[in-house]
């Protein structure tokens, strides 16, 4: 067992990590009751998932090639950037397009802020 | 290597490029656009003629071989098409000037025709089908456009079926290739043509060619042809007459070329059905001629049968035949922009385009109603008009291989043709004159002088068809003898 | 000789000239000008009569479609010449007439243009040797013929006759194209003289008949030959000297042309004997049946040319008979029968040019042409009268007029044919052809009476009349006195037309007899006490009578055998097949998107899952399959699940989102099948895809719910699935028969080749960059053309034309 | 591979029939996005799959996958792009126009 | 060994992709939809990462650059969309 | 109701860049890696279909006042006239040929007429791209 297997198998394992945790995400996405709760389980623990792979994919490449992957390093970065803003857009997008939250949701202060926006926008002449 | 095989395809698609930038300048656009067709016609008959002394000629882009490459295959039956699409393109141009209207002109209205001569010439020259199918999407593409141009409602609603249809047959066209592919693992049509030969064409390949078929009927209108009428009857005159002239001769170019070239060897199976095919579009074509009252579709299902009877000629697959199709088809390109015109201007005049609402058009429009005349009886093939020669033929063809059903239903179609123009004339251009001569729209110079042109080139083609002959007879020499075209494309040393 | 083709096209450059005349002129002066032309061909001609009788012809090539055997052969010789004199000998007459028959208020200009179109077509018909020629001028003549008729094109009656007129001949000269066609595959050539030369070895030819009958379709219709006489008492709305000149003189007689041209190639068969004397007799005898009937004088005349014309036709038919055997003693009775009809095709044309004259001088003199109100004019117009008494007894065949003559012979003929011993002919045929023809001149003997006797004898009736009746001006009856001269000078001196015109003449239709004994038989106004003088009295005798008692049996025409028309069946063939075509196109072309992609889908089911089924067998061979993973099944299940899911999509946005995990899916298939570029490619265009359905979601309307029945449903699944069947069953059996290697393995060395390690994108950038540049181009046109589409609305000015 | 990619190819081609046969106009649109799709991977499947290493020669591969079909798919790729935007965008005219996206009652100006 | 483990990740990562699909067809909100498409986008990264990584190739690492770019754009159209209906604004204070 | 999401502009700002650099990058290595031509047109086109997204048309076009119409026709052109060239040269039409030179910064580099025929090519799909999206977008 060289250094170049184990690096091989430790990208092999934090893929695997990736794949597992993007099961779990998966099953909050099917499971959890509402957009904005899906949204987190997707978002959140699927954006873990793909950078474990990646990372997982770097170092296998880095091991197995001597090849530094700028690319891969790039799509990780470019991932941790775009995957956070993605949520936050479908959860307000959601939001505004007046999604109902789960039943069992017990508190919704943006409620209140817009529709006291509402009103100014409207004296605005928005 | 023979660049100049290039110059029919890429100095339209060049014109329509720079025209795009001149936008504004119309006038310029207007003297551009023809000296472009000028020289595009005087490049065409250098090449004509050059065929005739050296043979096949053959451009290899990029400067490489067929089968590798996408080669350039002009021959007499080509050329003679794309000749006729230039000059047919110019006078059409004319017409446009004074027709067309400046908004048109300044939406790239002359761009998007050159764009579609570039479609077309290429789909006549390439030797390779997958770029036949690239042609043919610029063509489509072109006509899309110049279908919806101007966005009237008749023109949006009967372009979605236009397109659609279209789309239809390009993805047919794509699965057939894909198959080719499959099967025989090459593009050029020459390569195809050997390869096949040397397999024979099988059950496989037979069903396979059906599928190209399908693909060219839709495109030719061959027994497919719901949608033309339609669409032909939608867009402005001048492009109404650039499709009746050009767009269904492209799919009988590609049904001739790969029917002849590369799918001849179980003409029980393949032309057995492109005759019926063409009876029943013959058939069909004469009875929509008869059934309308509305001169649009009148004059597009005279397309219609037209399309039949030049496929009598592929179905029927003599020399003479085949002769015969090649004169009809330059004569119905050259007719059926006439006829769109002369059906348009009847409509620009008196605003309407049921026949019943029309009278009398001859007393004020003399000139118009002669022409009309010309191009009805060139239609019924008529001697000595321009489509007496190509008839003579088919027929003679159709009686050399037996074919009496078709002859019959061929002959008879061109009563109707008579019959369907015979009630326009007899309706618009005779009876009582309606309107009186003061309030009456003028007829353009700029409209009449390209009717004349064309009633010119019909009378032209009629009398000296001997003119046409040596082209005419290489031609069908070549589409019956695959090899000359193989031996042209497949030997390397040009 | 030259001057022979320059004599067709003569009247054509002087039909070119005559506008412009005309422009100067603006008078009927114009008509002297017009009239020269025919009067120099006529004299001309006329100086060749005595070569021609002396066995000359003439013949003069040049050259026109040599490739397809169309060249310009003009040929004269005794056929042609008989006809080529009439053509100019009755068109100068006619022309003459006209000048005075023509108010200046008409287009004369136009009329004349036409008539000179006509005149140099008809030349070139009997003038041509090359049958494609003779079509050319064949068709001219019906064009010209639908001029003329439609002269008064704002009448709607007019236009009628001229339609009708034109699609009959036409559709017969169609037909007659396609037996020319026939003729030139069996025997190589389209000249009428080597046909004649070498017709015999074809005789047997499959081919043969039907070129047969397809002339005779031709000869027909132009010839008015029952069933297709209709169009003729129609064409009689085309002024009076029109009619005289083309549907009585010349026109009409080119089917006879026609016949007698194609009897040394035809005759002797036994089809065309019976066909061309059946219609003949029948056309004859219903014609003159029906002429008895007519009230309105032209349209009596028009049903008595149709049978007059029958009356030669039949004789045509007769005189085939003589070729069956070649040359000899006995069959050359039967030429007589050709020779009385090459006589009376003469007569015929003088002493019906008269009478169309007269009934032109009539209608134009007192306003109609409707015999209930005529009557009497015989003291008014004295000199209408002669010519009218000249023209109708001649043409009723009573003596001393030249139609007499011609209609004797024309009985011996029908006799003789009676022992006839070829064609299985029976006592029970050959009995009947006398009986009807004997008939027929009955009926002939009473319109003949009619004419002269309701018009100008009996009741004047002035108060009917449009105009007071007086004689007509000295220039309108030069014409028809001429004319008259000539029926009255031909039954005093036949032989010298039968020495001049009709023994060449009879040559030219009887090659093998050249010079035979009894080829030209001595014509006799007396010829003993024969049959024919026997029949001859006996149709005055009956005809007599019959005319006296006219109204009492008048009443069959009524009965309903009488009244089945074929006028009507033409009309309503017409108007019913306009109405089921209508019907038709319009249940199939429903405009209706659907209904088109069905039709195509059905036909590529048909044609291609048909063809599979049909050839059958295909082995399907998957051994050559890749290996595939759990994970890519996987794939491909979501796929078929996102798809099919597309289809029960409640919401356009959901089947957007769908549609995008299928294009996502396949940028991985096409990671699995190594294909970067396609995978980059695929995911970009998907997204931009996504972004334009957004784009334009905002502008449409939520898609709605297909409210579709149940069988709709069913109906448009089994077309789906069985294209999805068709489509893929095809690509498998292609998978199992790859019978080579690609292509491709050429590109493989593309580095050494162009210089680039990326296979594809050398492929698209160099070997195949053809393809690139155009495909740029189509994006391009869809660029602009989106822009266009966008920017170019339609104003609210430029509306529809009204639908 | 190539068996179930066939079939996958049959199952998009039926798809996009039955949603050609739709009424409405954006079905219709998505039924030729669809029928494209399912060609794009006809061609593919017919060059064969997986029969070599990524057409790229730095892969230093015996043999590679044949590339032409990839060529071929990227030139289709592009030209149904450009139809599709078209079509897209003659909808919304269409739908402004005539204010109705179904095609049962866009069939075009009557004659009589 | 390190082959099961990337097969099995694969295996994984399709697992996940099917689910989220069942995701988009079941809804029942349109932003629960595009929340699996973004699902998707992003595991087919992590599957090409891993396909690379089992061909041993990297011609496939631009497609994973591409496909985060891409499902980024994709997820805004869509927010955008659902939020507003239109997608592209011409005017800035809108 | 403004767009006011700073967040997504912000990070916008530097995704779009990274897309740019990316999309040259994808367009120039496309003769040796994956890419090219019509690739990189793709990517850069996708960049702007992002700004439109995030920002607006007016915004947008104020940073690059392009006529994009004007864009793609001289993709067309230059597509077009790499093909003419090699005709000026007496080769066939569309004959591509590649030399290497020395430059300064970039040392060995090849230099090809496929790069212009490409580069061509980019800037048609460029062009056609945001024509498209900006014509539909601007019919509101």
């Amino acid at each position: 067992m060289n250094v170049s297997t184990i690096g091989e198998f430790v990208g092999a394992f934090l893929i695997l990590t990736g794949g597992v945790a993007s099961v779990i995400s998966v099953f909050g996405l099917l499971r959890l009751p509402d957009v904005y709760t899906r949204s987190h389980a997707a978002t959140k623990s699927s954006t873990l998932a793909v950078l474990l792979t990646l990372s997982g994919a770097f170092i296998y490449f880095l091991f197995s090639q001597d090849f530094v992957s700028v690319r891969l390093l790039l799509g990780i970065v470019f991932v941790f950037l775009t995957a956070p803003v993605a949520g936050h857009l479908i959860v307000r997008a959601a939001y505004r397009s007046n999604v109902k939250l789960a039943d069992i949701s017990t508190e919704d202060e943006l409620y209140e802020v817009l529709h006291k926006d509402k009103v100014e926008e409207d004296g605005t002449g928005q | 290597m023979n660049n100049i095989l290039v110059m029919p395809m890429i100095i339209p698609l060049l014109t329509g490029v720079l025209l795009v930038f001149i936008r504004s300048y119309v006038l310029i656009q207007r003297v551009f656009s023809l000296v472009s067709i000028a020289v595009t016609v005087a490049v065409s008959v250098t090449i004509l003629n050059l065929i005739q002394s050296d043979g096949i000629l053959r451009l290899d882009f990029g400067g490489w071989l067929p089968p590798y490459g996408i080669s350039f295959v002009a021959d007499s039956f080509s050329m003679l098409l794309v000749l006729t699409t230039a000059i047919v393109t110019g006078i059409l141009l004319i017409y446009a000037f004074s027709s067309i209207g400046r908004a048109h002109e300044n939406m790239f209205f002359y761009p998007f025709v050159f764009f579609l001569i570039a479609g077309v010439n290429g789909s006549f020259l390439t030797g390779d089908l997958f770029n036949l199918f690239v042609c043919f999407e610029v063509m489509l593409l072109s006509s899309y456009v110049l279908i919806t141009l101007g966005g009237r409602k008749v023109q949006l609603v009967e372009s979605i079926k236009y397109i659609s249809i279209n789309v239809l047959s390009s993805w047919f066209f794509l699965v057939g290739i894909a198959y080719l592919y499959g099967t025989v693992g090459t593009l050029n049509m020459a390569h195809l043509s050997v390869r096949i030969a040397e397999v024979g064409q099988g059950p496989l390949l037979t069903v396979i060619s059906i599928i190209f078929l399908i693909v060219f009927s839709l495109k030719s209108g061959l027994l497919l042809y719901f949608w033309l009428p339609g669409s032909y009857s939608a867009p402005p005159t001048v492009v109404a007459a650039l499709f009746g002239a050009l767009l269904t001769k492209v799919g009988i170019y590609a049904m001739f070329r790969v029917f002849t070239l590369i799918f001849y060897h179980e003409p029980g199976v393949t032309h057995l059905i492109i005759g019926i095919m063409a009876a029943i579009t013959m058939i069909g074509g004469s009875i929509g001629a008869i059934a309308y009252n509305d001169i649009r579709k009148i004059v597009s299902y005279n397309v219609v049968i037209a399309v039949g009877f030049i496929l009598v000629g592929l179905a029927v697959s003599t020399e003479v035949a085949i002769q015969g199709s090649i004169y009809y088809l330059i004569h119905d390109m050259i007719i059926k922009a006439l006829l769109f015109v002369i059906a348009g201007t009847m409509i620009y005049l008196t605003g309407t385009a049921r026949i019943q609402n029309m009278s009398g058009l001859i007393r004020n429009y003399p000139l118009l109603g002669w022409l009309f005349f010309i191009t009805m009886l060139s239609l019924a093939g008529i001697p000595p008009l321009s489509g007496f020669i190509g008839k003579v033929y088919v027929g003679q063809g159709a009686i050399e291989a037996g074919a009496f059903v078709l002859l019959a239903i061929a002959f008879l179609s061109s009563i109707f043709v008579l019959y369907s123009l015979l009630r326009i004339f007899l309706n618009c251009f005779w009876g009582e004159t309606i309107i009186n001569e003061d309030d009456d729209v003028p007829l353009k110079k700029g409209m009449l002088i390209p009717m004349v042109l064309f009633g010119i080139l019909t009378i032209a083609l009629g009398v000296g068809a001997e003119g046409l002959a040596p082209y005419v007879s290489d031609a069908a020499r070549t589409l019956m003898n695959p090899e000359i075209y193989i031996d042209a494309v497949l030997n390397s040393d040009s | 000789m030259l001057a022979i083709t320059i004599a067709i096209f003569i009247p054509f450059m002087a039909a070119l000239f005559v506008p412009f005349i005309y422009k100067r002129v603006r008078s009927r002066n114009i008509g002297w000008f017009v009239m020269s032309v025919p009067l120099v061909l006529f004299i001309y001609l006329a100086s060749l009569i005595p070569a021609v009788a002396g066995g000359k012809t003439y013949i003069h090539t040049i050259k026109w479609i040599d490739s397809a055997g169309i060249n310009f052969t003009t040929y004269l010789d005794g056929l042609s010449m008989i006809f080529g004199l009439l053509i100019t000998g009755v068109g100068s007459l006619v022309i003459l007439y006209s000048i005075y028959y023509l108010s200046e208020r008409e287009a004369l200009g136009r009329f004349y243009v036409y008539l000179l179109m006509f005149m140099g077509s008809m030349l070139g018909v009997i003038f041509s040797d090359n049958l494609m020629v003779l079509y050319v001028f064949w068709e001219l003549t019906s064009i010209s013929s639908f001029l003329l008729i439609a002269f008064w094109y704002h009448r709607k009656k007019s236009r009628y006759g001229a339609q009708k007129s034109m699609l009959i001949t036409v559709s017969g000269g169609v037909g007659m194209l396609a037996g020319f066609i026939m003729l030139y595959t069996m025997t190589g050539s389209y000249s009428v003289r080597e046909i004649i030369g070498t017709i015999g070895q074809y005789t047997n030819e499959s081919l043969f008949l039907p070129a047969m009958l397809l002339v005779l379709l031709g000869a027909f219709t132009k010839s008015a030959q029952f069933p297709f006489h209709i169009w003729l008492p129609d064409a009689m709305e085309a002024p009076t000297p029109v009619s005289a000149y083309l549907h009585s003189a010349t026109m009409v007689k080119a089917g006879i042309y026609l016949v007698a041209r194609f009897t040394p190639v035809f005759g002797g068969e036994a089809v065309w004997f019976y066909t061309v004397t059946g219609v003949g007799i029948f056309t004859l005898f219903w014609g003159s049946v029906n002429a008895v009937r007519q009230t309105d004088l032209k349209a009596l005349l028009a049903y008595s040319t149709i049978s007059q014309l029958g009356l030669i036709m039949s004789l045509f038919g007769l005189g085939s008979a003589a070729l069956n055997e070649g040359y000899s003693a006995d069959s050359v009775i039967y030429t007589q029968a050709t020779f009385a009809a090459l006589f009376h095709l003469i007569n015929h044309s003088t002493f019906k040019g008269a009478l169309f004259m007269v009934v032109g001088i009539v209608d134009h003199q007192v306003g109609t042409r409707d015999i209930r109100r005529l009557g009497g004019l015989m003291s008014l117009m004295p000199v209408t009268f002669t010519i009218a008494v000249i023209g109708s007894f001649s043409m009723a065949g009573l003596p001393p007029f030249n139609g007499f003559l011609s209609k004797e012979m024309f009985f011996e003929s029908v006799l003789i044919i009676r022992n006839l011993d070829i064609f299985a002919m029976g006592p029970v045929w050959g009995s009947l052809i006398p009986v009807v023809a004997w008939l027929a001149s009955v009926l002939t003997f009473v319109y003949s009476m009619i004419i002269v006797f309701q018009t100008f004898l009996g009741k004047h009736q002035p108060d009917r009349l449009d105009r007071k009746a007086i004689e007509a001006p000295v220039g309108m009856l030069i014409a028809p006195l001429i004319l008259a001269l000539f029926v009255v000078g031909i039954f005093f001196f036949p032989n010298v037309v039968g020495n001049y015109l009709l023994r060449p003449a009879m040559t030219a239709v009887y090659p093998p007899f050249e010079g035979a004994e009894g080829l030209v038989p001595h014509i006799a106004a007396w010829h003993g006490f024969n049959a024919p003088i026997i029949m001859t009295i006996g149709v005055i005798v009956v005809g007599a009578l019959l005319y006296t008692y006219l109204r009492y049996w008048r009443g069959i025409y009524s009965l309903a055998p009488m009244r089945w028309n074929l006028d009507s069946m033409y009309n309503g063939l017409l108007t019913q097949t306009e109405k089921a075509s209508s019907f038709l196109t319009r249940t199939y072309m429903t405009g209706y998107l659907r209904d088109y992609l069905v039709y195509i889908f059905v036909f590529f089911i048909l044609t291609v899952g048909g063809g599979l089924l049909w050839t059958g067998g295909f082995s399907i061979d998957l051994s050559n399959d890749a290996p595939i993973t759990i994970s890519e099944y996987i794939i491909i299940f979501v796929m078929m699940g996102a798809s099919i899911a597309i289809i029960f999509a409640k919401s356009r946005i959901t089947a957007i989102l769908l549609n995008g995990v299928l294009g996502y899916s396949i940028a991985i298939l096409f990671v699995v099948f190594r294909a970067p570029d396609l995978a980059l490619t695929q995911i970009i265009v998907e997204t931009v895809t996504t972004a334009l359905f957004l784009l334009c979601f905002y502008f449409l309307p939520e898609w709605s719910k297909e409210k579709t029945t149940r069988s709709l449903k069913v109906f448009k699944g089994i077309i789906a699935i069985s294209v999805g069947t068709v489509v893929t069953v095809l690509a498998l059996v292609v998978q199992g028969n790859k019978m080579f290697e690609s292509i491709s393995v050429y590109f493989e060395n593309a580095y050494e080749l162009a210089g680039g390690k990326n296979i594809v994108n050398t492929i698209l950038g160099d070997f195949r960059a053809f393809d690139t540049m155009l495909e740029v181009v189509v994006l391009f046109i869809a660029g602009i053309g989106v822009f266009t589409l966008i920017k170019l609305k339609a104003g609210k000015g430029d509306e529809d034309v009204e639908d | 591979m190539e068996t179930i990619i066939t079939i996958l190819v049959g199952v998009l081609v039926t798809v996009a029939v039955y949603l050609l046969l739709s009424k409405s106009l954006v079905r219709v649109i998505l039924g030729t996005a669809i029928l494209s799709h399912a060609v794009h991977l006809l061609l593919m499947t017919m060059g064969g799959l997986k029969k070599g290493a990524v057409p790229l020669l730095g892969e230093n591969a015996e043999s590679y996958t044949d590339a032409l079909p990839q060529a071929l798919i990227l030139t289709a790729i592009v030209i149904s792009f450009a139809v599709t935007s078209f079509l897209l965008v003659l909808a919304y005219r269409t739908y402004k126009e005539t204010g109705s996206d179904n095609l049962a009652t866009l069939r075009g100006f009557k004659d009589e | 060994m390190i082959q099961a483990m990337l097969t099995t990740s694969l295996v994984l990562f399709s697992i996940t992709i099917a689910i989220a699909v069942i995701r988009i067809i079941l809804g029942p909100s349109m932003p629960d939809r595009v929340i699996g498409l973004d699902m998707i986008g992003v595991n087919l990264i992590a599957m090409i990462a891993v396909i690379s990584v089992v061909m041993n190739t990297k011609a496939f690492l631009e497609v994973i650059l591409i496909l985060g770019i891409l499902s980024f754009i994709g997820t805004i159209a869509f927010s955008k969309f659902i939020e507003r209906g239109v997608i592209v604004e011409r005017k800035h204070d809108r | 109701m403004k767009i006011n999401d700073v967040i997504l502009q912000t990070v916008t700002k530097i995704v779009v860049f990274i897309i740019l650099t990316f999309g040259v990058e994808l367009f120039l290595s496309g003769h040796y890696n994956p890419g090219g031509g019509f690739i990189g047109g793709l990517v850069l086109s996708s960049a702007f279909v992002l700004l439109y997204l995030v920002f607006d048309i007016e915004t947008v076009h104020k940073g690059i006042p392009f006529d994009f119409k004007k864009v793609a026709a001289f993709g067309v052109l230059l597509a077009v006239g790499t093909g003419l060239g090699s005709v000026l040269f007496g080769a066939s039409f569309l004959t591509q040929t590649a030399s290497h030179f020395n430059l300064p910064v970039f040392g060995a580099t090849e230099l090809s007429t496929v790069m212009l025929f490409e580069a061509g090519v980019a800037l048609t799909v460029v062009g056609v791209v945001v024509t498209i999206i900006l014509s539909i977008s601007e019919d509101v």
